[in-house]
């Protein structure tokens, strides 16, 4: 493990925002502050983190419809999101966008995406651009269970395996498409297994766990800044919260809710740092003091910021 | 006559026409134990089992090709793409496979299916949930295109859709699911081709479809305060289109404004636009309005996603343009 | 001024660009080495290289979606789709996140890519692979829409593509593709939304698209004869369009036809209709009647697929329709 | 080896049947008979007969651009086909569809196919129906190499593997998509490989042995009949023709397809028919006169028929 110290408690920091923020969100949602659809990313922190810890600015990433996650583990600045699913003129994309559509391109944040098996063409895009222009930046594809069974995947892992993309496609297998179990959308244990028909590494690993998520991925992408190609990694992962906000979850049982709950990431990283006495209660108190003001502060900022003005409906078509 | 939700409406067609034949199945992302998306095939998993009700991988294009295969070989599918707006996935099977069969086989393959899909804004669903899409379907040869604006309406054309031989798209605005309105017990049809005069009136015809007619009819409740009658006149499908009710309404009235939802340009009001400077020409005695979407993705933030929704202000600023 | 073919012209255009920005690539399938199915491409791979130059597999989805990829991380990607037939299999990619993406992102994203491909019927290429899709594109917010008559237009069209930072669709026709004419050397460009008067008239504007602008011309040339003119209006590009000099002109001849390939119902020429009637209608003196394929696929057999393409019989019958 | 003598037989002729009418084709496609695009199906021939020779005409097939083959060998109508070829009103589609859209519904033939990777949905579609009906027919999906990478077969066949539909995917392996070699649209050797992402099997088969296509697709499609599901077959086989007519092959080796000639599967499945004495030189060649009789004939009944009247033009387009 070449974690330094400073990372692991920067990676417990940032799992403990994202599932800050993704509370707060939830009860800002049931408040009826945020209008529109949202999907939370709690439980499967240690996915986004582990990932993102071992990228830089100029890499890239693309995200999805549960992409609050990523975008806070990519560096995206919690104020201008906040704001942004308020529908506020100061958020991410003055408002334009909304949680499904968050943005910052100067982060090599490449949007989230309300299309399912959007993302990963754009991603193999983003890496291309990455070997045309000689850097050895890369870029990573985040993508759900449900995600890989659409056609784009196949084609954008294939193409990127043929043109030794820099590329890591990171499947989140939190076992659900919506509804839709992974017991009936695939009948092969593993989302990983599937690599083998592109001839690239395919890898599983316990997505609760940031650490081994962290090295998992530290390895596909070390790889593909090599100019080796692209990789394949599975991490195993359960959301605690419905597909969206609203969502009774009716198709799955309490009790697989309550096993994956004992397995929450947070937790777990944060007993890993006790031991390891990275970490303190009270230093515990004061990451998540820091965060919860952050938060404050960024909703206080989205709450006061304006609506756009509706004189601005018909730019940002065009460049 | 029962009240029911247009959403309501639309099970029931999927119940009845279920009950009376077999070969008849239901197929989608999450309409089985979710019950769809918006809820409208919940509990027909419980009443028809997993053989017809089949709760699909996210895989647009197999479920759209699955479909056209499955209805080449004497079933009838009735899939539901959850949001209009993911048809760009699997187009080429709908418009391709599907609405070219037939024809490229020299009349002889027979794909009776309907892709049920929900459209429309006003729910902040942002620019890839939020789409009307109609005018795409109707250039592509091969398909039929409703567009309902009333439960009534939408079972009785529903359950023509799924007795119809031909591939059918079956458009639902989601800022309707909610509405009620009598919808008759059982079976009965609407034909397509069948435009419908939701208000009589004198002044000015106004085409409006799906959520539009009432923003139409708000519109004419309004004007007619002001002794301006409007007619509005609902075509029900966009292909075929009644072009006749159309224009013999703008022979009464000779004024014509267009109000629909999806983006202007190129937009289906254009075709009506166009059918009628050409068919009824002599009886316009003023310019032919469109009042739509302005050319922009939908956007997510409230004050803008209402202003992009075209407005019953905006219609009637648009009939007393035409009134002047 | 060299002659060239229209498929010469729009390869120079590739040449002079790509020697201009090393950011330049294209891709495709069969665009290096078999050099485009249409011969666009020949030579390319030699000149440029296999960095710059990119045979693809049959993957369209991916073709498209790394072109946007690449474009948001700053390449300016020029891909050829085969047949633009193909697109239902692609155009999540195009409209949903290249066309979108900018909007969507509160402004901040830059997609300056551009898609070539062949359009419309006459090799007897059938119904999958026959199409002018152009309404399509044009209903779509976010995409440019230029579809060019001319050798000399093509390359300037295209240049101006490949300068303009938003995703731009070209169409081109594939008759066309033999075609002859006086191309200047190097680069210049054609703006878009800038409509061309292919032939000036005063009787009666015809607007007309790609292929179909010739046989406006040749309709021209026979009417001249009996004493009619024909003013033959180019748009170029269908996204912008340029709406003032179709306005301008009908507010001189008074009558309007339009002609295109594509199918009549919601095509291209429904909007230009529609906007003629709204923005020019009281300078009508007849019906405004379209000229273009009937609502059938594009069937396989000569004499049907004759049938099919509007003929500048068609166009004649027409304009004596409104002169009468 | 299940087949039988008069099977043997059968398949030789329909191989040969193939060849002639594809040389045929190519002649009059020179001399400007046959409009449009066409793509032959010479050196391919086992693939179709070893599979069909399995099916009846309750099975379903969808076939690709490159359909003749497959068309013939389901039992077309070769007097059909050619007329449909010329554009004539006689022909299969009435003249409407042409070489890429020739159907026989009544055999099963879903139709030939433009979109490269339109056909998987198509058979998965068809086995559904099959499987709906609680009958034991199957469907076959013919799909290439260059249709392997498409999304759509992806999905297809992760539904087919999710729902055990009885649909056998044959992938015809003949190493290129137009000028796109495998080398370069794929990094497995095997498109077969990609089975095990569907946990179904893959099976790689020598597609110029007409037998070992049979024997391999017998297991697959018998599989399919008893309700176990899907199932992909790879046939590794060779064009000897240009992609379309017309293409001048510059992409590959003349030395390449000199070897693939040597493993020529007609002269193969021939030797071995006369080692087995179940053929002899005078009997070959009464079967050849015959075939030649009978393409005489489709052609002449093709040149000979009208073509469709303009006043059909609009009809067919809706039931
Ligand atoms: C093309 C497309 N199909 C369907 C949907 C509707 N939808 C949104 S999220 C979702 C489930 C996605 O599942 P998965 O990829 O596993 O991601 P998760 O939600 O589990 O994070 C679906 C079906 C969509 N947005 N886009
Ligand atoms: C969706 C789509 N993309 C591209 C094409 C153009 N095209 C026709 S055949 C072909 C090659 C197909 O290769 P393969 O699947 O290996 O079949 P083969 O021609 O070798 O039999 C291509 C690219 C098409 N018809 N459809
Ligand atoms: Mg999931
Ligand atoms: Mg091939």
């Amino acid at each position: 493990m070449d974690l330094t110290n400073e990372q692991l408690i920067q990676m417990y920091t940032t799992m403990v925002k994202i599932r800050t923020f993704e509370n707060r969100v939830a009860e800002l949602f049931a408040d009826g502050k945020i209008p529109g659809f949202v999907h939370l990313y709690v439980g499967e922190e240690a996915v986004a983190t582990g990932v993102c810890e071992n990228l830089t600015d100029k890499d890239y990433i693309t995200s999805t419809h549960r992409g609050h996650g990523h975008l806070i583990a990519k560096g995206g600045d919690i104020k201008k999101m906040m704001a942004e699913l308020f529908g506020k003129e100061t958020g991410y994309c003055k408002g334009k966008g909304g949680s499904m559509h968050i943005a910052d391109l100067d982060l090599g944040i490449m949007g989230a995406n309300g299309i399912v098996g959007g993302g990963p063409p754009l991603a193999s895009g983003a890496a291309l651009a990455c070997q045309y222009m000689g850097n050895d930046n890369v870029a990573v594809c985040f993508f759900g269970d449900g995600a890989s069974n659409q056609g784009t995947t196949h084609e954008a892992m294939n193409m990127a395996a043929c043109w030794k993309l820099p590329v890591v496609f990171i499947n989140e297998n939190n076992m659900y498409g919506i509804s839709c179990c992974t017991t009936k959308s695939m009948c092969v244990p593993n989302i990983a297994d599937r690599a083998a028909g592109y001839d690239i590494p395919g890898v599983v690993v316990d997505g609760n766990d940031a650490v081994a998520v962290w090295e998992a991925a530290a390895e596909g992408i070390n790889r593909a800044r090599q100019g080796k190609g692209p990789s394949l990694i599975e991490c195993k992962t359960y959301r605690h919260r419905g597909h969206f906000e609203g969502d009774p979850c009716t198709y799955r049982d309490d009790a697989e809710l309550e096993e994956w709950k004992e397995k929450d990431p947070i937790p777990r990283l944060e007993q890993k740092l006790l031991e390891m006495e990275l970490l303190t209660q009270s230093k515990i108190e004061k990451i998540k003091q820091e965060l919860q003001k952050d938060l404050t502060a960024a909703e206080q900022f989205a709450e006061e910021s304006p609506y756009p003005d509706i004189s601005g409906l018909l730019e940002d078509v065009y460049t | 006559m029962p009240d029911m939700t247009f959403a309501e409406a639309i099970k029931d067609a999927h119940v009845v026409e279920m009950e009376r034949d077999p070969n008849i199945y239901i197929a989608g992302e999450d309409v089985g134990v979710f019950g769809g998306c918006f809820g409208v095939t919940a509990g027909l998993l419980d009443q028809f089992g997993e053989k017809r009700v089949k709760d699909t991988t996210i895989t647009e294009s197999a479920i759209v090709g699955t479909a056209v295969g499955a209805a080449s070989a004497g079933l009838r599918p009735v899939i539901e793409l959850m949001f209009v707006d993911f048809i760009g996935v699997a187009l080429d099977q709908l418009y391709n496979q599907a609405g070219k069969m037939k024809y490229m086989f020299g009349g002889k393959a027979k794909i009776p299916m309907v892709m049920r899909t929900a459209c429309g804004a006003g729910i902040g669903a942002a620019a890839q949930h939020s789409q009307c899409l109609e005018a795409l379907f109707m250039h592509l040869p091969g398909l039929k295109v409703v567009m309902p604006s009333t439960p009534y309406d939408a079972k009785g054309l529903l359950i023509e859709a799924i007795r119809d031989d031909n591939p059918v798209v079956f458009l639902e605005h989601k800022m309707l699911y909610a509405m009620e309105g009598e919808v008759p017990s059982g079976a009965y049809t609407i034909p397509f081709g069948q435009a419908d005069i939701k208000r009589q009136g004198k002044d000015v015809t106004i085409v409006a479809t799906a959520n539009m007619v009432h923003t139409a009819l708000g519109a004419a409740e309004k004007l007619a305060a002001d002794g301006i009658s409007l007619e509005v006149v609902d075509p029900r499908t966009l292909y075929p289109l009644d072009g006749e009710t159309i224009f013999e309404s703008v022979k009464r009235t000779h004024r014509l404004v267009i109000l629909h939802e999806e983006v202007k340009f190129a937009g289906s009001g254009a075709e009506i636009a166009a059918q009628v400077a050409e068919e009824a020409f002599d009886y316009l005695d003023a310019p032919i309005l469109r009042v739509a979407a302005p050319f922009c993705p939908v956007p997510f933030s409230p004050p803008l996603e209402k202003a992009y929704i075209p407005s019953e202000q905006q219609l009637i600023d648009a009939v007393k343009k035409v009134m002047a």
